[in-house]
């Protein structure tokens, strides 16, 4: 029996070393043993992952789960979540030795973002507005993209600090900055990076949502268990995406600090969602996730947080039918790395 | 009926027929430039008219409008009982410039018509280097036009207008740019080519004797807005030979000729 | 003088044809406008016949509401001045530079083998990946904006304007040369003038590619403007506002594209296109 | 006849130049590429200068390494091949769909009211922005790629082939009017051939913009090519790396330059650029 | 020491000094024209030569290696004691085609030798508009050169060429597009300036009779490659006059040309 295709939409331009949930099913097969053939498009952003999803071109969409809320609640869109991978992971970043320890020190420095339309401002500006600072006049925000931009403004004094999401500050940090975060406790508590599946695709095909959300729990369980064969795994499969300029045992260090930043967050997801079964999403994180939103007014209205779930029946009982054990032996093992 | 010449006659009537043709320019100073005033013209079928008139008369305009290339102001004009309304098939043009293309080579330029009108290639082509060597061009037909002398551009354009043997020919100072001689064996070939297809031929020129060598009627033009002053009749013998150019006859025509530019106009 | 055509027996279209109708029709800007709401109609239409989620593409009556709101608020005002002048003096500065860089080149066979290579290199780089580098260089703010339109707006001019400057007859430069005319005199007088339909060519897809050039330049990294309120609208899921954004930056190329033609007219009256066409 | 003109006591120097060494060290290919070594020696001997980090900007010899390790590793070929299928496909499509448009809009004013300010418009869209459509109908393969590469290169040709067309002599066109030409016939024989060096200019500037197009398409999303290998590359924070496909993608661009020049050579030979020119 | 043309003149000798002068052009079909061999001619200073010669025999290439706008193949030519290298400001040049610049209106075309050499422009607007009024373009001086006919395009040529009362005059066919009366009037005002300004002129014309009316010399060439036939000393008295065309001396001038034509070549 042919395996049946099918396609995901990752919310990011690069697939790099830091989506091993996406990336290992594929290398190590997980999917095809459930009966499909899955191609792993990055599109770009979040939205584009949905727009591709909505418009019928692919079947899953990885995205942030701001974007699932706002298709809900704006977009009045049907979009479910079948795995919630991640926690929110953002952070400010400050050089290891600046003067700033604490969120009141931030009061007039120059913080570097992503762009001004980016997921962390909202984060910082209402930690900060807790901590009495007023976001609005006691900051200066400077848009700087991913690369060289922000670790050079950093370096030169440009920006005091850069507010970025974990996987970027490794890449940050692995550029040669030195850097300690700065972040608020309650972030960790609203979920981020998740599969999101429309919900006309839960009901004519459970199997499948079941079989792909499986595929990532599997892999994150082997990538838990060893991120450095993961690592090399994915330099095989995807040699472009092995980084050049040094010696081996530096490139895998860097990699490893990609990675490891990933997984920490697939960590923490799994805790967020109960910590035993793979699969399970707590409708509490979703929210908490909607009413922060709201209150800092990126949405407007709520919907009922059970419908984020996906209607399958023991749907956490079946993404969870798995040997973990021997997944992790095979991680230890790490045999198919060549 | 389709006559000798390919065009179908007038039911009655003379092939061409001019009336109360007027052309004014627009131009861009608002100054409009009246270049045709009350021109009345019949051409019987297989006439030679010549048109002599001070420089910037209106002939080539004339020519144009005729050529169904320029639209006139106000008037009739009629080619074989049919209002003119663009080009005719049986038409050819000598234009006052030679407007070759340049990127064609002259035996290229000179096949134009026959290949605009679909013609059998190869018997053009065979006439066009005919032509060309009529013209003292042969040797020629691979050049370029800007390798080519303004003379020799300007027969490479009397060869375009004649490659498709048109009924009725519109020249317009076909032989400006050629020496005397030539010019002369350009008129004696031109006149037996008139015989043989049997055409009509409408001619601008600026010499006096040549409009008077070749015509059954010299049109003489006069200057802004350009009028027809007189029209001629020259009643010399036919085949034309060189040595009438010394006739009294010939000089009669010459003279009262010359009077119109002496007369109506200073240099212009 | 006033009798007209009337007796054409073989030709009777020509006088069954008395009113000029269907030509000032064709004249006017009526069909363009109405084949612009033959287009919104069809989209509308389609938007609800095919269920196309708005998220994908909104539909005009919504787009035509944000575009509304976005200016009976305020909000697009400041972002528009941004952009319209980056992609003003974008343009402005590209242009000059190509048009002046396209003439030193077009006067010099010699610059050109040693120059324009590089150019055609230089130019091949996409902005988007040196952006950043730009960015560091020139600062956060419009400058650096400026300076990617620029270097985007440049080269139609410069490659234009470089051929332009070929394209003069011989004759006339013969002539210019016969009246010891130096090379600049040439250039002025006869290349120049000669160029101009070329530059104005290269005007026109500069004015495109400029606007281009500023929301690319914006999208990097930027505080205000049409493609910082892109990214903002994208974050917020407003697609009709990012419609209504991309289409008011249509709007500014269309604009600039009429002062092109505008000033071409002007400049380009003796142009032969200009002249009576005969009704054949 | 073979005596040269040696009497010539006013005018020296031309006696005096006999030889044509510097004329031919100028016409060689040597002289562009010793600009190429200035420039990178100053490129290198800068970046150690000043201390510019690599991050910032990498020194042309690390470039170098990077290049060659892509190649000799591999890495580079299948990237290339993709990016390079884009860019000729697209470059292919967007450059006959601007012909094929440019001459229907160009032999009918009427057209280019009705549809030209509408191409304007769709022109001034940002790629980026339309990208995900383009993704939704054309899926996630190269076709998108190879979409979005023809939609950035065809407007050049668009613009200048319309004002080719109509760059024929008003004389050419009657001469052919005359001979009873068809509005086609006077297209293929006199407008086609007067617009080709304008056509030419265009597909330069397509060449270049097709590279920029192929590179935006994969930026937006892709699995292969030099573009998505940019990517990569950059969030490694390799920057050797990145330029070195920067200098590749240069390359490719100059690449088609060279092509459409040749091309250019071989059809415009009669055009008097080409004629020999005094030594005055 | 400058002479009264304002030319330095050589400190022996003629103005024009030409000797053993090749052209060979090189076309696209590798067949090689060669238009000039074995030119020598001198031309004094102040001497008016008219140069006759079929269609393709060099005229126009000779002049234009007079003006410094083509480069020879081989041997000499030297003006006032200099080879010549490039254009002359002293020089005035009629070229065989108008060549005028669409985007200047008519008295700015004339004036452009004035713009170029920087000379008083004030004055040089009314000289150029003296010189339009001489040749019968008064009221067109704002127009452009397409809204005029091809015979008034080539006069704008021959202002243009006049407006900076040149010391040394090339004209190739300047008359060519002139009606017979407007030719001889233009002929007269030649002569006139000719003597008022003591300038040198080297004409080319197509017109036997214009070139013995108007000469001290007639050169006649013969084609393929190009060679100097002959040169014909006119003595005919000066100033000349109309009536002297009718001159059994003046005919004999002629004849002796013509026969030239005749006899080296048989329409070319
Ligand atoms: N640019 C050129 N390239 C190649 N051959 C040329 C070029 N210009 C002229 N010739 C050739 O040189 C010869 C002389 O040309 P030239 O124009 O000097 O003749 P001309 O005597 O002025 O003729 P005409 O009386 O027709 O003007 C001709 O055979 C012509 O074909
Ligand atoms: N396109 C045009 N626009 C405006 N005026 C024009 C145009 N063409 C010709 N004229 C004017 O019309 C008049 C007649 O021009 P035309 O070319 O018919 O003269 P012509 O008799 O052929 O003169 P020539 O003997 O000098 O060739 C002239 O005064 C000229 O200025
Ligand atoms: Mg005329
Ligand atoms: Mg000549």
């Amino acid at each position: 029996q042919d395996p049946q295709p099918l396609t995901i939409a990752v919310g990011t331009s690069v697939l790099n070393v830091g989506y091993p949930m996406l990336t290992l099913p594929v290398t190590l097969g997980y999917w095809e043993e459930e009966g499909y053939e899955v191609s792993v498009e990055p599109v770009g952003a979040s939205l584009q992952a949905l727009q591709q999803m909505v418009a019928g071109n692919a079947a899953f969409a990885q995205v942030n789960a701001s974007v699932i809320v706002q298709g809900n609640v704006v977009n009045d869109l049907p979009v479910k979540v079948a795995m919630a991978n991640g926690v929110i992971d953002w952070s400010v970043s400050v050089p290891a030795d600046s003067d700033i320890a604490a969120p009141q020190d931030l009061k007039g420095k120059t913080i570097g973002v992503f762009s001004l339309a980016t997921g962390g401002i909202p984060l910082m500006n209402s930690w900060l507005a807790s901590e009495g600072l007023d976001p609005q006049t006691d900051l200066e925000l400077i848009p700087l993209g991913l690369g060289a931009a922000p670790v050079e403004a950093l370096r030169t004094g440009d920006v005091d600090a850069l507010l970025y999401w974990a996987s970027a500050t490794a890449g940050f940090e692995n550029a040669g900055l030195e850097l300690r975060q700065l972040a608020s406790d309650t972030w960790a508590e609203y979920p981020d990076y998740s599969l999101a599946v429309m919900a006309d695709t839960v009901e004519s095909d459970p199997d499948m949502v079941v079989g792909i959300a499986r595929g990532i729990a599997k892999a994150t369980v082997f990538a838990l268990e060893n991120p450095e064969c993961a690592v090399k795994l994915h330099w095989q499969n995807y040699p472009e995406t092995k980084p050049t300029g040094a010696d081996e045992e530096t490139l895998l260090a860097w990699d490893l600090n990609n990675i490891n930043a990933q997984l920490a967050t697939l960590k923490a997801g799994f805790e967020l969602n109960g910590g035993e079964i793979w699969g399970t999403v707590d409708p509490d994180g979703f929210d908490r996730l909607q009413s922060f939103l709201q209150e800092t007014g990126v949405i407007d209205g709520t919907v009922d947080p059970a419908s984020y779930l996906v209607e399958i029946e023991d749907y956490a009982a079946q993404v969870n039918d798995f040997d973990a054990e021997a997944i992790r032996a095979a991680a230890r093992d790490c045999a198919m790395v060549n | 009926m389709p006559d000798a010449t390919g065009l179908p006659a007038a039911a009655s009537g003379p092939l061409v027929r001019i009336s109360a043709l007027e052309k004014i320019y627009a131009t861009r100073d608002k100054g409009n430039v009246h270049a045709l005033h009350d021109i009345r013209l019949d051409v019987a079928d297989g006439e030679f008219i010549t048109i002599v008139g001070p420089s910037g008369c209106g002939k080539s305009t004339l020519l144009k409008i005729l050529a169904g290339i320029l639209d006139k102001s106000a008037g009739q004009v009629e080619i074989a009982g049919r209002a003119v309304e663009g080009p005719n098939r049986d038409l050819g043009v000598v234009f006052q410039a030679p407007v070759l293309l340049p990127w064609r080579s002259v035996i290229e330029n000179v096949m134009v018509p026959a290949i605009v009108q679909k013609s059998d290639l190869g018997a053009a082509r065979q006439r066009a280097q005919r032509l060309l060597t009529m013209v003292g061009l042969d040797g020629f037909e691979d050049k370029y036009p800007r390798e080519l002398s303004g003379g020799m551009q300007q027969r490479v354009g009397i060869c375009r207008a004649l490659v498709q043997d048109p009924a009725f020919l519109l020249m317009d100072e076909p032989f400006g740019a050629l020496d005397a001689m030539t010019r002369e064996t350009m008129n004696m070939e031109l006149l037996r080519l008139w015989k043989s297809l049997g055409a009509t031929i409408l001619l601008v020129t600026h010499s006096i004797p040549e409009a008077v060598f070749l015509a059954d009627r010299v049109v003489v033009m006069s200057p802004r807005p350009g009028r027809i002053a007189e029209v001629i009749e020259v009643d010399l013998p036919r085949p034309r030979r060189m040595d009438m150019f010394n006739t009294p006859e010939f000089g009669a025509h010459v003279g009262r000729i010359r009077r119109h530019f002496d007369s109506t106009m200073e240099l212009d | 003088m006033t009798d007209l055509d009337v007796a054409a027996p073989a030709a009777p279209h020509a006088a069954a044809d008395p009113a000029p109708a269907p030509r000032s029709w064709k004249e006017s800007r009526l069909l363009p406008l109405s084949l612009l709401v033959v287009v919104l109609v069809a989209w509308e239409g389609l938007v609800i016949l095919l269920d196309v989620p708005r998220i994908v593409l909104p539909r005009p009556s919504a787009v035509a509401v944000a575009m509304w709101d976005g200016f009976a608020s305020g909000l697009f005002w400041p972002h528009l001045l941004v952009t319209l002048w980056e992609i003003l003096a974008g343009f402005a500065i590209g242009a000059g530079v190509g048009i002046v860089l396209g003439v030193l080149i077009g006067l010099s066979p010699f610059m050109e083998r040693l120059v324009y290579p590089y150019v055609v290199a230089f130019q091949t780089l996409p902005k988007v990946a040196i952006a950043p580098i730009m960015v560091i260089w020139f600062g956060y703010g419009l400058t650096s904006k400026i300076i990617i339109t620029a270097t985007i707006a440049f080269f139609p001019l410069l490659a234009n304007t470089i051929v332009g400057l070929r394209s003069a007859p011989r004759d006339q430069i013969d002539m210019l040369r016969a009246c010891t005319a130096s090379e600049w005199q040439i250039f002025r007088m006869a290349r120049l003038p000669q160029a101009l339909p070329y530059i104005f060519v290269g005007l026109d897809v500069a004015a495109v590619l400029s606007v281009i050039g500023a929301i690319v330049g914006e999208f990097v990294g930027a505080r205000a403007g049409l493609g910082y309120l892109i990214l903002q609208m994208n974050f917020n899921f407003n697609m009709a506002g990012v419609f209504a954004i991309l289409i008011l930056l249509s709007l500014i190329g269309v604009g600039l594209h009429l002062l092109v033609v505008a000033i071409q007219r002007r400049l380009l009256f003796w142009s032969e296109t200009h002249a009576e066409v005969t009704g054949a």
